[in-house]
Parts: structure tokens; C-alpha cells; sequence
């Protein structure tokens, strides 16, 4: 029994450190939450200026090259700002909730292969576990505009909550439909299962344009922006924020952004995949752009919807289409 | 010029505020606004809520009903805040000298850093008035 | 639905929606309205009393600063009102001059209106492309008068500026595209699904109710009632142009849309005709300083509806009495009564269906006789007196 | 001027000696001068009979003394009739017209808030107000207040308690 | 979707914008900006400080010796001045970038050369 233990726990404990460091640097730098920022900081500016180029205007435009460095400005300043608590809300909440409107997105972020096929955590259930982070999103949101104690941002939140009992059972539909096809409740099996047969956008093109609708509404954005609906409540929910809570409530957003752009891509653009020699990665990020500017298409092409018809409208096509969309996968067709 | 100076020229958001003018000047800065000046182009974004806003754009002359609301808007904007007069009105009330309810400009109530005359100034004025602000920032 | 509770909402002077500072309180029952409490004059400055203290000259600037949209509109009522008492009569081309002006501010306004409406339910694409057509008149603005709002072209006794003829051409050249831009714009607010789903049977206003409560202008028109100040009590040269008063008979915010484009399409008619039809000549008459004693009603089509002033003079070089009643003041009771029942989601665009303008209602001097606590403008007695109806 | 000529014939024959003076200066202009009795009936009959249905405004003149209160009435859109009568200004009260224009609701309120008319039978005279701090019995539009005076006033009470 | 067309044009046009400080529209002929005086012409009658609505001009001395101040911000730009100006001693300029941080700046002095 000569072995040395004390070389073999300093062996086993070099190697959990450098393991430790790499998944570390995996997490906070490439492909975690930094370049996440980044890509969050890119696609609003993706945003902004394509809903400028449809509206025949410049968007941001003297802030960097093309003003690409516009949502970085704007971030800096507001964590630059006073940040003001108001003497009525309700102190932990209202402290608490930027937090995690801006980790939610973050994390669930974290289930999406973005280098390869695979992401960073990936389990069998993944994707319900997205749909879960979803309502917390919402839920965050809800309580964000409660603790503020005035009465647009009330309204905003309870415009909030009532709006996700519309979107959020078509959404959780629709999003069943890739893992019925793929067979697995993950997204990265979704993923490696659409580069080995086809995009699922051929296969499923209803459960594509429900999906599409509900994150319009997902990410609060016209025709669904009913619970900060400028004209009516000001800011609705986000009305009291300032500084540092409203730089994380908008990267948070920004976030969201990132997030269901990369839904739609691998659950129905076929996600990440290897394209000749192009890097899964350029792959990917071609494919959420792409998804951006879509939703950004249609937020310049609607009104708003009033908070009965955004409901009704989604009871009575969208619930109705997405249970179709089921039946037709369960028919055979698009599986 | 640090990080955050430099973020704060870039991301003047700007909330708008007509304590008793003609409209003259809202029309004007809201034609800023669109695609023939496009504000946005620097950055410029209008907030409906105060907190959000770096810039107090005010137009018209103070009325005695409104100007404790002005002053609440203004208390309500986080530091550091910015107000710009746009118009003749809000400078110095001239326009409605002889009306009794008319205070005359924003300085008697809040501290003006940019004055932008003009009845109502041209948009491209506005723009003139808010980057000699910018200006104004950067060197402080 | 209901959340139990009734919430109160102000809509008051930094709200976005409205660029002046009127203000309203909202009693809203989850998304209903239950209560509406106007309280307007937030911006009263007292104006009516200023016309005592200026010369008949300094006042064509104060009346054209009532309000910065149909500022047009303020200076021409007042100037027919004071040649009236003086018992001069503008210059047949200065006449056709106030004409075309006039009609362009029309345009102006109805095109910024279109915009502001399309803001408030959220198409802000369309405010977008609104906004960058009406430039076209705002550059003929400044090519006419030199200032793209508050053009100073009315002065007592005519005009102050000519329109030559190298600008006739330009100005016809803008038309023809803002013609083809507003129709486009008529068909996308008749076909697009989002704004009808917003528009329709939103903010009812019955004719009766419209009559009764002496509604002006396109809140009239949209239900169904002719009733146009240049059509029926003709000023400038009004009598001169065949023109139609376009009526619709929704009574909603769709009626009040559509009426205020086809308008437009009707001025662009109404310039053209003007322009071509102007006699040649001089554009102002000299008049004296001192106006003879003597008292007139004036009245002119604004944008937004009849605008009536009233002058009485005393033989000196300022007048003794005068008054303003905008347009929108008349309408408030008739916007009481579609915003009641309604959504609160409802409340921007039906506001905005009467094209409010608070600037040219303060000049109503309002004053609190007698030290009432509650100072909100309590409009129930007059819904009780009207709901009924 | 013979549709104007034919409604003045009328409104003598209806209200006999109590029309004071009535005058059609030009083409769809009539002025009417009334004692203040004969306000309703002239109003009910002008409505209801003559059809001058809208209502433009209700203008007040301090005449110094006394207080004119004229209605700018408007037949189909056309001919305005204006309808005067003077009140003194000790007791400035006249009987409301909102049970025959219900329009009229603001027109009055505004007068009585500018002048201190006051409007017997109106559903709601509570003050249409503006500065709430407004002094009472302090009409700005009587000749009485210099523009100096009515300045003091308003600067003095800027001051206001936080309301809500 | 007539409107899902009309967007998409935008994308293949150049945007509306004028990029303003950096690119200026020609002024029209008539453009009022800031009123000037001409010193030269002037015979100090004082119309142009009677008649002006918003009390902008001040006068000091009378006749041929008169000063003139212009406030900038009391100014509205409406040219009755240069109207009334039996000399024609007032113009209207294409000035109107006048933004300034500083009111007691925002004044124009026109003295004689004497
Ligand atoms: S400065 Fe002129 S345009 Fe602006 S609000 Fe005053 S009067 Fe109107
Ligand atoms: S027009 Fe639109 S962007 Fe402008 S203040 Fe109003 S709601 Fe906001
Ligand atoms: S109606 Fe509106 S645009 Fe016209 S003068 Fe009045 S406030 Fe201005
Ligand atoms: S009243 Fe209407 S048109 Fe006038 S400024 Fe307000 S929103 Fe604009
Ligand atoms: S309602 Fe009044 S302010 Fe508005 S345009 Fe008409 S007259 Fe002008
Ligand atoms: S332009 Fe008008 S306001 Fe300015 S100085 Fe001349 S008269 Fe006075
Ligand atoms: S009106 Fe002309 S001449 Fe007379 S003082 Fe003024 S600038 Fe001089
Ligand atoms: S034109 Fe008249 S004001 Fe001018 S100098 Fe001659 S007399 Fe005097």
C-alpha cells in the first residue's frame, strides 16, 4: 500500500482546477455571460437600427462605427446615473427584481448549444426548462412593477401578467412540437437531430409562426408592448426604474433578445451546425441576426393590440393553431 | 475622457415637458424626432417617464399652475440632469409678456444650462441647441 | 375583467401622449374607464386679458401664438374680425394667398394629427412616415413665409408676403407627391387590420349627442353632420372654390380618421385651384393705427373646427374686449361622453380623435371663486345630465 | 339679408317690448339686445322654433358696472346670432340655458368663473378652476384689475399644498 | 400586408435624414432668423421699439444718437420690425443657430461709430 496519497489528492485537485478554470472561463467569458453581453449589446443594436431602416431613417448612428456602440453608451450611463429607490415601493423587491429579470435570461441562455451542437448544460428536460424561465421572466416582471407602488407601473405589471395567460400555453404547445420530432426533451438533441434530417421551419412552419407571435409578446414588442404601452401608462412596469436597476432591466432585456432569437433558431433554423468549413458559431450567429431583424420586422409593421384583443386573439387562433400543429405532428406530419 | 463621461455624451435621453406654450415648440421637437432629423442618430431617445431621462426639455413659459409640477419632474430625474429651454417661451416668456399668468422663463424655477431661442426654433436648431450641451458636458 | 380594485390614472402633463399640458383623471375599473375628471388650463396663461393691453399690430402675433398647429387659422379670424371694424377689405389676391395658407396648415395639422394618432396605438412606423411626408408642407412653409411654424403671413389689411411664381411651381411639384403619399396612407388606414381592430366602433359619439353638445369641425363632420364654417359662412376666398365637406357617418375614430384624410386630399384640390386661379395685384391694403368703436363676431374653419372670436373696439389702438373660443374646448363635453364606458388602452386614441389642443383652451381665465377643496373639475353632474340622453 | 331681416321681424313679434335694439351689421351677422327677463323665452323660441341649435360661446364684457353676457348662437352652421343682456355687477345672476344646449355647460362655467356671473339652475357651478390658489371674488377679466395687480396676486400664491 | 411591402422598400432607399450638423439645407430666400440692425441707416425714431410685440429691442438716447439693444431671447423672430423700419435699417438674417448657455450673452448690442 505504498501509494502517496498527498501526490494523489494534489494530482486530482490540478486537474479539478484546471477543469474548474476552463468551465469557468466557459461560463463568464466564451461562450458565457461576457460574450453573451456582447452578443445582447449587438442584437439591440441589430434592433434599433433595422426598425430605424424601415422607418427611412439612420437609428443610432455617431456612436462608434454606424453607432454600433450605442447600446454600450447607453448602458454605461445609466450604471453612471443616481439610482433612486422611491420612498413608497417595497425596498427587496423592487432591489431584487432587476437582478433577476437580468440572470434569468443569462442563465436559461446557458441550455442553448451556441459553439456546437451542444451547449454549455445541457440535460433531458432542458426545454421545459425554458419554458418555466419564461414565466419567471414574466413573474419578475409582474413583481418589478408591483414594488414600485404607482399606478402605471401597477397597471403595467398586471397588463403583464395578464397578457402571459394568453401567450404562455401556445407557447408551451408549440414548443413541444420539435421535441415530439426530435424524440428528446433537450434542446441540443433537437438540434443534432435537425442537422441530420431537416430544418424544422419545413416540417413545421405553423408551430414556426406561433412561436414567432408568442415571443413578440414574450419580449414585450408591438403589437404586444401592452404592459409599457408609452401613450397609455408611460413606461408601464419599468416607469419608477432608474440607473443601475434600469442599465439591468435593459440588459436584461437585451438578453431576452438574445435568447429567443436563439430559440427560434434551434428549435426550428436548425441551430448551430457545421456548414462546410464555417464554424457552427458564424452559423449560429447569422441565423439569430437573421431572427432579430425578423422580429424587429414585425414590430414596425403593427399597432398595438388592446389588452382584451391581444387576449381573445390569442385564445381563439393562436390556441387553436398551436393545438393543430400538435395533432398534425402526432399525424405524422412534420415528425 | 473616462468611461462613463463619455457614455453620457453619447446617451442623452431626453424628456420632454410643456409647461404652458403655443405647441409651436413640441411640434418642433417632435419633428426632431422623425426621419428627416432623426434624433436618434445621436443617441437622443425620448423617455416617457422621468426617471429614465438625462435631459429636461421644457417649452413654453411658466405658468403658475405648472410649475410646481416642473420642479416635481425635475426632482424626480436622477443625477446627473440637464434642462434645456427650447424657445423664446421657456427662456424668458416674452411672447405672453402681458399675460398675468405668465411667470416668464424656466430659470426663475430650475437651473438652465442650454437656452435655444427661436419661436419655435427649427429642428435643426434643437439639434444645435442639444450638441452645444453635449459640448458643454465634455469639457466639465 | 376586473381586478377588484379601481385604480385612478392620471393622464395628466407629463404624459406622453399629449405634447401640452392638459390633464385628465381616469377612474378606470381594471381596463374600463369609470370616471373622467378633466382638468383643463393647465397651460392658462391668460391671454384674452394680454389682447387689452397690445396694439391692434402686436396682437396679430399674440392671436398667432394662441397655437403653434392652426396658428393660420387664430390670424385670420383676427384680422377679418379688426378689418372688419376698420371697414377694409383684404386685397382679392391676398384673399386667395389666405387660402392657400390656410389650407396648407390644414394639411399641416390633419398630417401630424394622422401621425400623433397612429403614435397612440403604437404604429409608430406609421408616425414615422406621416411625419417625414408633412416636412414637404413645412418646407413650403419656410419657402413662403420663412419660418416653418407661426408663418406671420396675416397682417390687417392683407398679407404680408406674395407667393411669386418660381414658388408656385415648387410648390405644386410637392403636392403632387404629398397627393400620391396621402392616398397611400388612406388606403393603409382602411386596410390594415391592426389599426381597424383599434379604430372601429371606438369612442362613439351619436349625432344627436354631437349637436346637443355643440361638437366642432371633424369631431362633427364624423357623424355624419355637414358643417364647415368655409362652406357655410364663407370668408377669404372661400366663395370663389367649389370644394367638398367631407362627411363620414361612423361617429368613431375611424370616421375621424378617414374624414381628416379625405380633407387633405380635398385641400391639395382647393390649393391647386388657388394657385392657379389667384388674380394678380397688390396683397396689402395700409390701414390706420386707431380702430373706430364697433364690435364683430369672426369665425373661420380651423383644422380642428369652427373657431370663433369676438373683438369690441373703442376708438384706440388697443382693443377693449376680446375673446377666443377654440375648437377644442368645444369638444371636451363631447369627448366626455365617448371616452366614458370605454377602455383604458381606448383613452389615447379617442383623446387624440379630437385632436386636442391645449394651448388654444387656456386662454379660458379660470378662477377658483370659491376656495373649493376639491378642485378636480368633477364632470359627474354632467355625465348624469347627459348620460341619459 | 332677407333671411336675417325675417328672424330679427320674428323675434320682435315674439318678444315685443322686451327686445331692446336689434342690429344685422352685414350678410349672416344679427346682434340682439334683450332685457335679462326675457332670456329664457327668447332662448327656448330661438331653439326650439327658429332652430339655432349650436351654441359657439358665451362671451362676458365688463362694461364698467355692469356685465354684458352675450350667446354667439349658429343657425345650420350660417347666420350668428348674437343674443345680449346686461347684468349688474352687484348681483350678477342670470337663469342657465344647459336644459336647452347642453353645450353650454363649459361656455357658462367659464363666464361665470371670469366674471363672477352667476348662472341660476346650472347643474355644476363649482369653480371650472385654474390657479387653485386663486383668491376669491378676484375676476381677472373685470376692468377693475390692472395687468400689475393681477401679476402680485398670481406670484404671491405660487405656494401650493401637495394634493393626492 | 400592403404595409410589410412598403417597410421592406425602406431598406433599399437612403434614409430621409438630413445628417444636420454635418449637412445643411439651403436656407429659402425669405428665412427669418435673427433680425440685424444697420446703424448706418438708422434715424432712431423708435418704431421698430414700439412696435415690436414681445419688447426685445430697447432704445437708449433718442434720434441720431440712438443705441439700439436686440434680446435674443425675448425675440420671436416675427420680422414686424424689419416691416416697420421706415429705413429699412433691419434685416432679417439666416441666423438661427443661437443656442446659448448664457442669457445675459444672448444680447446685441448696435452702437455708432462715432
Ligand atoms: S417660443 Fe414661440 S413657438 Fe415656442 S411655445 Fe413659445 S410662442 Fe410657441
Ligand atoms: S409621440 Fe410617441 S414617442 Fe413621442 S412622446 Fe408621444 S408617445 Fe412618446
Ligand atoms: S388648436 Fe391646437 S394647434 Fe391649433 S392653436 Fe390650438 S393648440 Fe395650437
Ligand atoms: S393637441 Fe394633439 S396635435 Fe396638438 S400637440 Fe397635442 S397631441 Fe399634438
Ligand atoms: S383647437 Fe384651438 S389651439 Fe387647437 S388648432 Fe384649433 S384653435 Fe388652435
Ligand atoms: S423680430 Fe419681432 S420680436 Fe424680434 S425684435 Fe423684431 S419685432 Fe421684436
Ligand atoms: S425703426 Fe428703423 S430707423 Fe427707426 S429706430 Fe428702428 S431701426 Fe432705427
Ligand atoms: S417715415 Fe414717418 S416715422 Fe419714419 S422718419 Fe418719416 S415721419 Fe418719421
Amino acid at each position: 500500500m505504498g501509494l502517496d496519497y498527498a501526490a494523489v489528492e494534489k494530482e486530482v485537485c490540478k486537474k479539478m482546477t484546471a477543469e474548474t478554470i476552463v468551465s469557468m472561463i466557459r461560463i463568464l467569458v466564451f461562450p458565457g455571460a461576457l460574450f453573451l453581453f456582447t452578443l445582447a449589446f449587438f442584437y439591440e443594436w441589430v434592433d434599433r437600427k433595422f426598425f430605424a431602416r424601415l422607418q427611412n431613417r439612420y437609428g443610432p448612428l455617431h456612436t462608434g462605427p454606424h453607432g454600433i456602440l450605442q447600446p454600450i453608451a447607453d448602458f454605461f450611463k445609466l450604471l453612471s446615473k443616481e439610482d433612486i429607490t422611491p420612498h413608497a415601493s417595497d425596498k427587496l423587491v423592487f432591489i431584487l427584481a432587476p437582478i433577476f429579470y437580468f440572470a434569468l435570461p443569462l442563465t436559461t441562455l446557458f441550455v442553448i448549444p451556441i459553439l456546437s451542437q451542444t451547449s454549455l448544460i445541457s440535460f433531458e428536460g432542458d426545454l421545459i426548462f425554458v419554458i418555466f424561465a419564461f414565466t419567471l421572466i414574466i413573474i419578475t416582471v409582474f413583481l418589478a412593477g408591483w414594488s414600485s407602488i404607482n399606478r402605471f407601473s401597477t397597471i403595467g405589471s398586471m397588463r403583464a401578467a395578464v397578457q402571459m395567460l394568453g401567450y404562455e400555453i401556445p407557447m408551451g404547445l408549440v414548443m413541444v412540437g420539435p421535441a415530439i420530432a426530435a424524440g428528446s426533451l433537450s434542446i441540443s438533441r433537437i438540434v443534432e437531430w435537425q442537422s441530420l434530417n431537416f430544418w424544422l421551419i419545413l416540417l413545421q412552419p405553423l408551430g414556426f409562426a406561433v412561436f414567432t407571435v408568442c415571443l413578440l409578446a414574450e419580449l414585450q414588442f408591438v403589437p404586444f408592448d401592452i404592459p409599457e404601452a408609452e401613450t397609455e401608462i408611460v413606461a408601464g412596469w419599468r416607469t419608477e426604474f432608474s440607473g443601475r436597476k434600469l442599465a439591468l432591466l435593459r440588459l436584461g432585456r437585451d438578453l431576452e433578445l438574445v435568447l429567443a432569437s436563439a430559440l427560434i433558431t434551434s428549435l426550428y433554423l436548425g441551430g448551430s451546425q457545421q456548414f462546410w468549413l464555417i464554424p457552427p458559431i458564424v452559423i449560429f450567429l447569422v441565423k439569430t441576426t437573421f431572427a432579430v431583424m425578423l422580429l424587429s420586422l414585425l414590430r414596425a409593421v403593427f399597432a398595438r393590440f388592446r389588452i382584451d384583443q391581444m387576449l381573445s386573439g390569442m385564445w381563439k387562433y393562436l390556441l387553436p393553431l398551436a393545438a393543430l400543429q400538435i395533432i398534425l405532428i402526432q399525424l405524422g406530419l412534420g415528425g | 475622457m473616462n468611461l462613463f463621461k463619455w457614455a453620457r455624451t453619447k446617451s442623452p435621453w431626453i424628456i420632454h415637458f410643456n409647461t404652458g406654450g403655443c405647441n409651436g415648440c413640441d411640434i418642433e421637437l417632435t419633428a426632431a424626432l422623425t426621419p428627416r432629423f432623426d434624433l436618434e442618430r445621436f443617441g437622443i431617445l425620448l423617455e416617457g417617464s422621468p426617471r429614465h431621462a438625462d435631459v429636461l426639455v421644457v417649452t413654453g413659459p411658466v405658468t403658475l399652475q405648472v410649475k410646481d409640477r416642473l420642479v416635481r419632474i425635475y426632482e424626480q430625474m436622477p443625477e446627473p440632469k440637464h434642462v434645456i429651454a427650447t424657445g423664446t417661451c421657456a427662456i424668458s416668456g416674452a411672447p405672453f409678456k402681458e399675460c398675468y399668468n405668465v411667470h416668464g422663463g424656466i430659470d426663475i424655477v430650475l437651473p438652465v444650462d442650454a437656452y435655444v431661442p427661436g419661436c419655435p426654433p427649427k429642428p435643426e436648431a434643437i439639434i444645435d441647441g442639444i450638441s452645444k450641451l453635449i459640448q458643454k458636458i465634455k469639457k466639465e | 375583467m376586473s381586478y377588484g380594485s379601481i385604480i385612478k390614472v392620471p393622464f395628466g402633463p407629463q404624459h406622453p401622449a399629449l405634447k401640452e399640458p392638459g390633464n385628465f383623471l381616469f377612474e378606470v375599473d381594471g381596463e374600463i374607464v369609470v370616471d373622467v375628471k378633466p382638468r383643463i388650463g393647465y397651460n392658462h396663461r391668460g391671454v384674452e386679458k394680454a389682447f387689452e393691453l397690445r396694439t391692434y399690430i402686436q396682437n396679430i402675433y399674440l392671436a398667432e401664438r394662441i397655437c403653434g398647429i392652426c396658428s393660420d387659422a387664430h390670424t385670420t379670424c383676427y384680422t377679418q374680425a379688426i378689418e372688419e371694424l376698420l371697414g377694409v377689405e383684404a386685397p382679392p389676391r391676398a384673399r386667395y394667398i389666405r387660402v392657400i395658407i390656410a389650407e396648407l396648415e390644414r394639411i399641416h395639422s390633419h398630417a401630424l394629427w394622422v401621425g400623433i394618432a397612429a403614435h397612440e396605438i403604437g404604429f409608430d412606423t406609421l408616425f414615422m412616415y406621416v411625419w417625414r411626408d408633412r416636412e414637404t408642407v413645412l418646407d413650403m412653409f419656410e419657402m413662403i413665409s420663412g419660418n416653418r411654424i407661426h408663418y406671420a403671413m396675416n397682417t390687417i389689411g392683407g398679407v404680408r408676403r406674395d407667393i411669386h411664381a418660381d414658388m408656385v411651381s415648387k410648390i405644386k411639384k410637392g403636392l403632387d407627391l404629398l397627393e400620391k403619399r396621402l392616398k397611400y396612407y388612406l388606403n393603409v388606414v382602411q386596410t390594415e387590420q391592426t389599426i381597424l381592430k383599434r379604430a372601429v366602433g371606438v369612442g362613439i359619439l351619436k349625432p344627436k349627442d354631437a349637436v346637443d353638445l355643440c361638437a366642432v369641425g371633424p369631431t362633427l363632420r364624423a357623424s355624419g353632420i355637414k358643417n364647415d364654417v368655409r362652406v357655410d359662412d364663407p370668408y377669404a376666398a372661400y366663395d370663389e372654390i367649389a370644394f367638398n365637406v367631407i362627411t363620414h357617418d361612423g361617429c368613431d375614430v375611424l370616421s375621424r380618421i378617414l374624414v381628416r384624410c379625405e380633407e387633405m386630399l380635398e385641400s391639395i384640390k382647393i390649393i391647386r385651384y388657388g394657385l392657379d386661379s389667384m388674380p394678380e395685384g397688390i396683397i396689402r391694403v395700409q390701414v390706420p393705427m386707431k380702430v373706430p368703436q364697433g364690435e364683430v363676431v369672426s369665425r373661420v374653419e380651423a383644422p380642428r373646427g369652427e373657431l370663433i372670436h369676438y373683438a369690441k373696439s373703442n376708438g384706440t389702438t388697443k382693443p377693449e374686449r376680446y375673446k377666443v373660443r377654440s375648437p377644442t374646448l368645444g369638444n371636451i363635453p363631447a369627448l366626455c361622453k365617448m371616452l366614458l364606458g370605454g377602455y383604458v388602452a381606448d383613452i389615447p386614441i379617442v383623446l387624440a380623435g379630437i385632436d386636442p389642443c391645449f394651448a388654444c383652451m387656456d386662454r379660458m381665465a379660470f378662477v377658483d371663486v370659491k376656495k373649493n377643496k376639491e378642485w378636480v373639475w368633477t364632470m359627474q353632474q354632467l355625465r348624469r345630465k347627459y348620460a341619459k340622453k | 339679408m332677407e333671411k336675417e331681416n325675417e328672424i330679427v321681424e320674428k323675434l320682435k313679434d315674439f318678444l315685443k317690448e322686451k327686445l331692446v335694439r336689434a342690429t344685422v351689421p352685414k350678410k349672416r351677422r344679427i346682434f340682439i339686445y334683450i332685457k335679462k327677463d326675457a332670456l329664457k323665452d327668447a332662448m327656448k323660441y330661438l331653439v326650439k322654433d327658429l332652430k339655432f341649435k349650436h351654441l359657439s360661446t358665451i362671451t362676458g364684457v365688463d362694461l364698467g358696472g355692469e356685465i354684458e353676457v352675450i350667446y354667439h348662437l349658429a343657425h345650420e352652421g350660417s347666420i350668428v346670432l348674437s343674443i345680449r343682456l346686461t347684468v349688474s355687477e352687484k348681483n350678477p345672476s342670470i337663469p342657465t340655458i344647459t336644459d336647452l344646449i347642453p353645450g353650454a355647460v363649459l361656455y357658462e362655467r367659464e363666464v361665470h368663473d371670469l366674471l363672477g356671473v352667476n348662472f341660476e339652475g346650472h347643474p355644476d357651478l363649482s369653480p371650472l378652476v385654474l390657479p387653485e390658489e386663486w383668491p376669491q371674488g378676484v375676476y381677472p377679466l373685470r376692468k377693475e384689475h390692472e395687468l400689475e395687480h393681477l401679476r402680485e396676486i398670481t406670484s404671491k400664491k405660487s405656494k401650493r399644498e401637495e394634493r393626492n | 400586408m400592403a404595409f410589410v411591402k412598403e417597410a421592406l422598400k425602406q431598406l433599399f432607399r437612403r434614409p430621409a435624414t438630413l445628417k444636420y450638423p454635418y449637412e445643411k439645407l439651403t436656407l429659402p430666400r425669405d428665412f427669418r432668423g435673427r433680425p440685424i440692425w444697420d446703424m448706418e441707416k438708422c434715424i432712431g425714431c423708435g418704431l421698430c421699439f414700439d412696435v415690436c410685440p414681445s419688447g426685445a429691442i430697447k432704445m437708449i438716447g433718442k434720434g441720431l444718437e440712438a443705441e439700439i439693444k436686440h434680446y435674443v431671447d425675448r425675440c420671436m423672430f416675427c420680422g414686424q420690425c424689419a416691416e416697420t423700419c421706415p429705413k429699412n435699417a433691419i434685416t432679417m438674417s439666416e441666423e438661427y443657430e443661437l443656442a446659448g448657455f448664457d442669457r445675459s450673452k444672448m444680447l446685441y448690442e448696435y452702437k455708432r461709430d462715432t
